[in-house]
């Protein structure tokens, strides 16, 4: 047995909760020191992993696809166990989880109430979303989805900060039921929408496990099953409204916008950043994967919505007032890119759409802690009052250009690469039409960035706020750890997109296209 | 392949070293320094490519894919290209050791600042100019268009440099998302970026016929965000609310061009939509004549240079649109020294009355002699005069169109010509000659800014004179007739009459003149209502939908999900009345639970 | 009419009378002492059915321990509250019905199905429940000692003095 | 005598028990006829396990026992918290879990 190298990035973080529940009551320090090495240790060994896969193996032996393989019976008459492996999507989602809890550990160093607590969740939540990314059991894989999904509740109704949402037009009288705009609101509303979500797939793994004999939950052994057509169709709308509800698919996303705004800085990251694409990841790695009929027969719906979301979250974002919600919207937007990537059906496109989760991970995760850090020194998120941030916070404009040219597909930028094959996918696609939505929402994504920056870094100082310092110690190393990845990788593309080609092409030989 | 490769790799080490060593950075001079001496040496090693003629093309795989690589990067070098990297390295040096003297009041960091700027704007604009692909040119098209609107925005607290810079990049990001659409279809019909591959494939007439006009089209739209053609013109005269010395550079000498120069690259695919070329060279015209129009009314010194930049970029796209890309990318190369020091040279007037409004100036020949002098060779070599070297970029041209049998365009341009002779002397006699207005003594800039002006109009007057000797491939290609030569200095000469008589004398009111032509100095005042349309656009259009978009989100699709919210906790409130806490009623709830199984079990489970 | 028989509807008799004074009767003292003489019914009840073991166990546990717990309880909170404790009913008729109701529908029920066919053998009763005890049932005698155990720290938790 | 005239029997008990429940006002006598439903119940199953021949009834019927013995005394534990706390052991006074 070799060394069970995904367990541990896996399971070290949750190992590091346990310890700061446990031994670091009272000292702070000690506390984001735990959470730092745990989660070190996880990036440092998704990066091990990243380099020492095997991509001649896989590309020319069919079962060398997942490695670092590991497996544990855990329930043998029902076919459970603890099943886990990685290829290139994993690695890279891996790679990108691993890089976004990092910094946020950094990025949330000031949290002041309850980081003892807040610090042991943060970290139950990422090792959820490791197991989600690496396990290869549906069963597992869907327990620690769970996992990634629940602390959020806690999360953003214990640490978060409240909006306000004026009550207004034919539905007023239900606002002023149901505390919108405050934290517990949008925890719960995340939470439900997200449990919703849930019973879809639920339903969805245990049609397959079903109907597939009732031996086994482990994806290898389901992938080679033939489903009926039907059930295929099926299964496959089951799983894109459970898992599109994670990756914000219009018009289930309005979780997205509230819970992102109302969440603390690293959850926002976390948020944003990773567990928007534990939804799009379950769509290619369960959906295109076990039920690839149903993925050929309703690309024309994820592709479809993925163009509303597109249009709909940059103009959405162009609306916003609070810095968040403009966050908040640009990622409906993007995770639209991602999903129409992916239903594009063809190589470029799901390079693209992985490429995509990547670039956004970052880029998004770089926002949030550029907007935590703005929030945190202004007291403030509402754009029209600030203005001229520039001056006093040089490193944070800086990072917060380059976020946002990312965003809005700039070259030498990841988001540019993403974009691209995106568009390349698309025009090469079925729905060759794609492609201008696509197109059109970058130059969107352009207006509303750059409003953005000139209305907060740019132009004269603003009256409202004094003596803004820039980012300062632990929080450059989130900053710089960003733009770094952002920029590295948009150079050097090939970096991450020769790992996912490996994995693409199998998915995608898979798949009976016309 | 090295000597270009260091060409690219001076100005993007010296970018790199700026942008992620804070402390040289902020050293300002010592950041200029660092700077101008990689530029200093990639202008070397560009001549010394140039001289040895090392040509050819070098790919390497930038994006992998399973039957090949998706896209390739890697250096192309050939005549055009290495003309533009002297051209480049050339202005961005000269330019450089200019802003040293012209930003010195400038605090250390924002200096830092400007020359990170600068170097990764030299990278960029090598990189496309060495491009071997479309992808590749995309990229460092985009990334010009960054530096651009960084620079653009380089006093990013003034209200309006933060307008214009956003101003340039949406707009030249409207024609660029035709560019990317253009290469994206062109890559799934072909599977390849490459130019050569395009081609060879273009000779062997293997290209989609039935799009390859669309494709091309789409393509030529970057151009024309780029070269600021009509209707996406507007944005080059406000990016003037960047420093001069970047006006300089960017928005005249070099990053413009990159649409010409793109024409001029892709001449070859081109060429086989014939339709298209008339449509470039119509454009390019109607531009020429909109934009020098427009000069005329100007009162801000930058802007009539602008405008002229506009226009000139209008002539070099209507020669591509006769056939003559080799005319228009001659008029580039020269175009780029003579307007690189009409702008430096407006500089530093500006510099020394600390105005850009031509009618607060006036008699600053005596003050300023030495920019006098070489603002009215650049002048001169503009309205192509004889033997500057305008006179024989332009002269091709129109020698190119006229050859082309494109009378129409042909008089558009002779009327250009004489309305650039006309705004560019209304701006010498407005600003060096005339009456005195601002007060104080302006005095001349220091060496650093003097040096750069002398060479580029030593560099105007030598060219010419080369051309005069050995006359360069693309004069020869295109002769015009006899008379053209004598008709195109009489235009000049039309024009230098008709400023003098009008600013100069005094002896033709210009108040008058315009009466006479109402209408189009109304609309001209008024940029012909494009700014205004594109505002109106904007605002109305774009943010007026995204209002709605958002109130529709907010209100009415979250609206709904807080509905059921609301409908949920209404009913749990009443459902909860069940609930009474007397333990008696739940009893009875058990027991009619019970009759009710025991009811089912007797009806319905038989 | 055998002797089984006779004795069914004789402790059959006893045990209804007493049921229903355990629910009528006003004092409730006297109904703990009704509930008392029903449980030793019931024990004479399982010793018509041949489960010897059960009437004893019955006897002492159920008879003997649970009446004393109750006999105690009533006299504390008596003591507690200073009055003797009598009680009321209410909703009496609605209580009958629903219990009438309840009795038809089990009853219509039983009249359905069909009675089973008289078993002859008779295993050995005691060694056999012994057997079953520690065997198939072990795990759940040992839970249930533990719930006694939670139980009786329960209440004693519960019943424990203020202070 | 026939299964079903136990049965019968164990019925009756039970709704009287069950009578006995919702009638009674005070929290004891609620218990007391807890008592005989239980006591219903366990006579049931003594009755299934002798026409059955299956001692399984029976064991169930001892595990019922004991089972009730647990909860008189917890029920009667509370019932005296309740008295201390309330002051009455009157069942339709406790609503503090009214909804």
């Amino acid at each position: 047995m070799n060394f069970p190298v995904l367990s541990v990035i896996t399971w070290s973080p949750f190992v590091g909760a346990l310890l700061v529940m446990f031994t670091a009551r009272r000292s702070p320090l000690a506390v984001r020191l735990i959470s730092a090495v745990t989660t070190g240790i996880s990036a440092v060994l998704s990066i091990v992993v990243y380099v020492t896969y095997d991509r001649q193996a896989a590309a020319t032996d069919d079962a060398a696809r997942f490695q670092f393989y590991e497996k544990v019976p855990l329930v043998p008459p029902l076919g459970i166990s603890y099943e886990v492996g990685a290829d290139g999507i994993s690695l890279l989602l891996v790679l990108l989880t691993a890089v976004i809890i990092f910094t946020g550990v950094f990025a949330s160093w000031t949290v002041k109430v309850r980081s003892q607590e807040f610090y042991a969740l943060l970290l139950t939540l990422v090792t959820g979303v490791f197991g989600v990314f690496v396990s290869l059991d549906l069963f597992v894989f869907f327990l620690f989805y769970e996992l990634a999904v629940l602390p959020m509740y806690l999360l953003i109704g214990i640490w978060g900060s409240s909006g306000e949402v004026r009550p207004r037009g034919i539905f007023a009288w239900a606002y002023r039921e149901t505390g919108v705009g405050t934290k517990e609101y949008a925890a719960m509303k995340l939470t439900l929408y997200l449990l919703f979500g849930s019973a879809f797939i639920l339903v969805g793994i245990y049609a397959l496990y079903v109907s597939a004999g009732a031996g086994s939950f482990s994806i290898l052994e389901l992938e080679a099953v033939p489903f009926d057509p039907v059930l295929q169709r099926w299964v496959f709308l089951a799983f894109y409204v459970g898992f599109g509800v994670l990756a914000g698919i219009w018009p289930l996303h309005t979780w997205s916008p509230d819970g992102h705004a109302s969440a603390p800085t690293a959850v926002s990251m976390l948020h944003a950043g990773v567990l928007m694409k534990l939804g799009a990841y379950g769509i290619v790695r369960v959906g295109m994967g076990l039920v690839p009929e149903g993925a050929v027969e309703f690309a024309w719906l994820v592709g479809g919505i993925a163009c509303i979301n597109i249009v709909y979250g940059a103009l959405s974002a162009m609306a916003q007032t609070d810095l968040k919600y403009v966050i908040a919207y640009s990622s409906v937007s993007h995770m639209g890119l991602v999903l129409l990537g992916a239903a594009t059906l063809t190589e470029a496109g799901l390079n693209g759409s992985v490429f995509q989760m990547f670039a956004h991970g970052v880029m998004t995760g770089l926002f949030f802690a550029l907007v935590g850090l703005v929030y945190e020194k202004a007291h403030s998120r509402d754009i029209p009052t600030m203005g001229g941030f520039g001056r006093s916070m040089p490193g944070v404009a800086a990072a917060f250009t380059v976020g946002g040219l990312s965003s809005l597909g700039l070259p030498a930028t990841a988001g540019f690469v993403a974009e691209l094959l995106t568009f390349m996918g698309a025009w090469r696609s079925e729905h060759p039409w794609w492609l201008f939505p696509a197109v059109l929402g970058t130059f969107l994504t352009a207006i509303y960035v750059l409003r953005v920056v000139r209305a907060i870094f740019w132009g004269p100082p603003s009256p409202h706020f004094h003596d803004l310092p820039d980012a300062q110690g632990p929080e450059w190393v989130a900053l710089v750890l960003l733009v770094g990845v952002i920029v590295v990788f948009g150079m050097a593309p090939a970096l991450a997109l020769g790992l996912v080609d490996s994995a693409t092409v199998p998915l995608l030989a898979r798949l009976p296209l016309p | 392949m090295s000597l270009p490769l260091a060409v690219l790799a001076l100005p993007f080490v010296s970018f790199v070293l700026l942008a992620v060593v804070p402390p040289l950075r902020r050293a300002g001079r010592v950041a200029g320094g660092v700077s101008i001496a990689a530029t200093a040496v990639a202008f070397v090693c560009a001549l010394a490519t140039w001289q040895g003629h090392l040509e050819g093309e070098q790919l390497v795989p930038w994006i992998p894919g399973d039957a090949g690589p998706m896209a390739t990067v890697g250096l192309l070098v050939d005549p055009i290209t290495n003309a533009m990297l002297v051209l480049v390295t050339l202005v961005s040096l000269l330019i450089q050791i200019y802003s040293l003297a012209y930003l010195s009041d400038e605090p250390s960091p924002a200096l830092g600042r400007y020359y990170t700027y600068q170097s990764l704007f030299a990278f960029s604009m090598l990189g496309l100019v060495l491009s071997p692909t479309f992808l590749q040119m995309f990229i460092f098209w985009e990334l010009v268009g960054l530096c651009s609107y960084l620079l653009i925005g380089f006093w990013y607290q003034r209200p309006a440099a933060a307008r214009a810079a956003v101003k340039a990049f949406w707009i030249t990001k409207l024609g660029d998302l035709g560019f990317v659409t253009g290469i994206v279809m062109l890559w799934a019909a072909t599977g390849t970026f490459e130019f050569s591959t395009l081609f060879r494939m273009g000779a062997a007439g293997q290209l989609p016929a039935e799009s390859l006009g669309l494709i091309l089209f789409l393509i030529y739209l970057g151009a024309v965000g780029k070269s600021a053609q009509f209707p996406l013109h507007v944005w080059l005269p406000d990016a003037m609310e960047g420093p001069t010395p970047v006006s300089a550079l960017i928005h005249a000498a070099t990053m413009v061009t990159a649409g010409v120069f793109m024409v001029t690259r892709a001449q070859p695919l081109f060429a086989l939509v014939p339709d298209l070329v008339w449509l470039i060279g119509t454009v390019g015209a109607f531009t020429a004549l909109l934009a020098a129009s427009m000069a005329c009314v100007e009162h801000d010194i930058k802007r009539v240079l602008a405008y002229s930049t506009v226009s000139q970029l209008g002539y070099m796209m209507a020669a591509a649109g006769a056939g003559a890309a080799d005319a228009g990318f001659f008029h580039l190369l020269t175009h780029g020294v003579f307007k690189a020091l009409l702008f430096l040279a407006a500089g530093s007037v500006i510099h020394a009355v600390g105005t850009n409004d031509m009618f607060r100036m006036g008699r600053l020949w005596h003050g300023l002699p030495h920019t006098g002098i070489v603002f009215i060779v650049g002048t001169l070599a503009l309205a192509g005069v004889w033997p500057l070297a305008g006179f024989f970029s332009k002269e091709s041209i129109l020698a190119a169109v006229w050859g082309a049998g494109r009378t129409g365009t042909f008089a558009v341009l002779a009327l250009t010509a004489f309305l650039t002779a006309f705004y560019m002397f209304r701006a010498v006699f407005l600003t060096f000659f005339g009456h005195a207005h601002a007060g104080g003594h302006p005095h001349e800039a220091p060496w650093p800014m003097r040096g750069p002006l002398w060479i580029l109009a030593i560099l105007t007057l030598v060219l010419g004179l080369a051309f005069l000797a050995s006359p360069p491939p693309a004069v020869e290609a295109h002769h015009g007739p006899g008379w053209l030569g004598p008709f195109s200095l009489g235009l000049a000469a039309a024009g230098l009459a008709l400023a003098w008589a009008m600013y100069q004398q005094r002896a033709i009111a210009p108040a008058s003149f315009s009466r006479v032509l109402a209408p189009i100095d109304f609309a001209a005042r008024r940029r012909y209502g494009i700014d205004a349309l594109y505002l109106g656009l904007y605002k109305g259009l774009i943010l007026g939908f995204s209002k709605l978009i958002g109130l529709i989100d907010r209100y009415l699709v979250d609206g709904l999900v807080n509905v059921f919210s609301a409908l949920s906790l209404r009913s749990g409130d009443r459902l909860r009345r069940i609930q009474s806490g007397q333990v008696h009623d739940y009893v009875y709830g058990v027991a009619f639970g019970v009759l009710l199984v025991v009811v089912f079990a007797h009806w319905w489970a038989r | 009419m055998t002797v089984e028989t006779v004795g069914f509807w004789l402790v059959a008799a006893v045990l209804l009378a007493s049921s229903l004074a355990v629910v009528l009767t006003k004092n409730l003292f006297h109904a703990v002492l009704y509930l008392a003489v029903a449980l030793v019914a019931t024990g004479v009840v399982f010793l018509l059915l041949e489960s010897p073991f059960l009437f004893g166990v019955q006897l002492l546990l159920y008879a003997g321990g649970v009446v004393t717990i109750v006999v105690f309880a009533i006299m504390l909170t008596e003591r507690l509250v200073g009055e003797r404790i009598t009680q009321t009913s209410r909703h009496v008729v609605n209580g009958a019905i629903v219990s009438a109701a309840v009795f038809v529908a089990v009853v219509g029920f039983l009249l359905q199905a069909g009675a089973p066919a008289p078993v002859t053998e008779r295993p050995d009763q005691l060694a056999g429940l012994g057997r079953a005890l520690v065997g198939p049932y072990a795990v759940t005698l040992e839970l249930l000692g533990v719930l006694l155990v939670a139980a009786l720290l329960g209440a004693i938790y519960f019943a424990r003095a203020d202070d | 005598m026939s299964l079903h005239g136990y049965l019968t029997l164990g019925a009756l008990v039970f709704a009287i028990g069950l009578f006995g429940v919702v009638t009674r006002r005070n929290a004891v006598g609620m218990l007391l006829g807890i008592e005989l439903m239980l006591n219903a119940v366990n006579i049931n199953l003594v009755a299934f396990s002798r026409f059955h021949a299956d001692l399984g009834g029976i064991v169930f019927s001892l595990f019922t026992i004991a089972i009730t013995v647990a909860e008189v005394a917890l029920g009667l534990a509370i019932v005296i918290v309740i008295f201390r706390v309330r002051k009455t052991i009157e069942a339709d006074r406790l609503d503090l879990l009214r909804g």
